[in-house]
């Protein structure tokens, strides 16, 4: 199982700080769930739509939209961090 | 090998207790810059409120206490950043950097700073006096005053 | 008016009742950068003696902190030096600056210290394990730090 | 009456950490004390003829060797300081 993590004004607007979910078939990469996550519309369609607002972590480490992703990692996206 | 301390909290901290623990035993300290973040009043704004990425925030402080005290040669430093709701006037965060010399204590209080504000996963909340709340924008002269350290881990 | 706190005494400090002074009442301030000189130890020393001028000491500790306001546009800051007998490990002086931003507190902390170390009257005499004293020279490096703001009072 | 003060390495030196003296006769400037002290002799001697190990002050401002004088100031002679 995935284990999806939403942060800041993307947990305020999705109304859930996360979920678990299967690696959808098919994919491969952070873009593949971003397009998942998208089809579902409503707010998800809205977010996802606009990935530059958005950043990725994978494994607790920052990556790239086109990062690998596999069965059971941790995936959370957050807008840019404003913290210090 | 630097001494570091990483702490994550809801509870204030004392920038003196915190130097004197950063000290202790050590002898080849000359100067400990330090810098106090704190909930700057202004606009109508009451609080903030603050938030992280339990695990990851951690070890993002970690590396860049690490990369500091690489890179300026430090005996040690001291990184406390407070989650939760904060009011004006408040502390938000502590770095204490110790070094032999000064001008190395300062550039890494400087550094880890400007990586902290832009790379460690925390988020804040604004909250006015009228009921409204926002998140905070990032701020384009954070990612500028980062950007003049090249990469983190040199 | 810039709250400005200057102090030569004996006794020890601590730099976090200090902040909290410095802060006391202010909603503007965004950030309090800090410097504390330490004693620092190697080849053999024991303790500094710390003498000062009373009087024009503390005058030049006021020109410059109220130097530092101007310039930085600090909401405050303190200025606290030890004099006496101070062993390897002790602190020896603190700057607290109080800015709105955080460069602004960082750039007048190094300003404070760069003058005090060169137009302060304060006088180091070292003490080593076996005995022997001497008065510590000025170095060049201080001289070049300071020369960097131009003139105290810009 | 001049106040004189001795600071660091010069009041180690001198023995004493200071002295009141009257103005001497057509001393104008620090240069003409530095020179009566000078003629002192000894360890006076010594130390004010190399007045570029010397910092001035009059009357608790940093002054230079060519700086006036008058009756009743109070002239400080020390090493470049080494605080902070």
């Amino acid at each position: 199982m995935l284990r999806i993590l939403y942060f800041a004004w993307l947990r305020d607007r999705l109304g859930r700080s996360g979920e678990t979910l299967d690696l959808p078939q098919g994919a491969r990469s952070v873009q593949d769930l971003v397009d998942q996550l998208r089809a579902r519309g409503g707010e998800y369609g809205e977010i996802f739509a606009r990935p530059e607002l958005i950043r990725v972590a994978v494994n607790q480490s920052f990556a790239a939209i086109s990062a690998p992703i596999a069965a059971n990692d941790e995936i959370a996206f957050f807008p840019p961090v404003t913290g210090g | 090998m630097p001494r570091i301390t990483i702490r994550v909290q809801a509870e204030v901290f004392d920038s003196g207790h915190e130097t004197t623990l950063l000290l202790d035993g050590q002898e080849s300290v000359g100067g400990v810059a330090a810098f106090t973040g704190i909930v700057r009043g202004g606009d109508g704004l009451c609080a903030l409120e603050l938030e992280h990425y339990p695990g990851m925030t951690e070890s993002m402080m970690q590396r860049i206490a690490e990369s500091a005290c690489a890179r300026f040669g430090l005996v040690g430093c001291t990184v406390i950043h407070r989650v939760g709701r904060l009011e004006v006037g408040m502390p938000i965060v502590l770095v204490l950097c110790a070094a032999a010399h000064r001008s190395a204590a300062f550039d890494a209080t400087e550094f880890m700073m400007d990586w902290l504000k832009t790379s460690a996963p925390f988020w804040k909340r604004e909250e006015f006096g009228n009921g409204r709340s926002a998140w905070v924008e990032p701020r384009a002269q954070d990612d500028a005053a980062t950007a003049r350290w090249g990469t983190l881990e040199s």
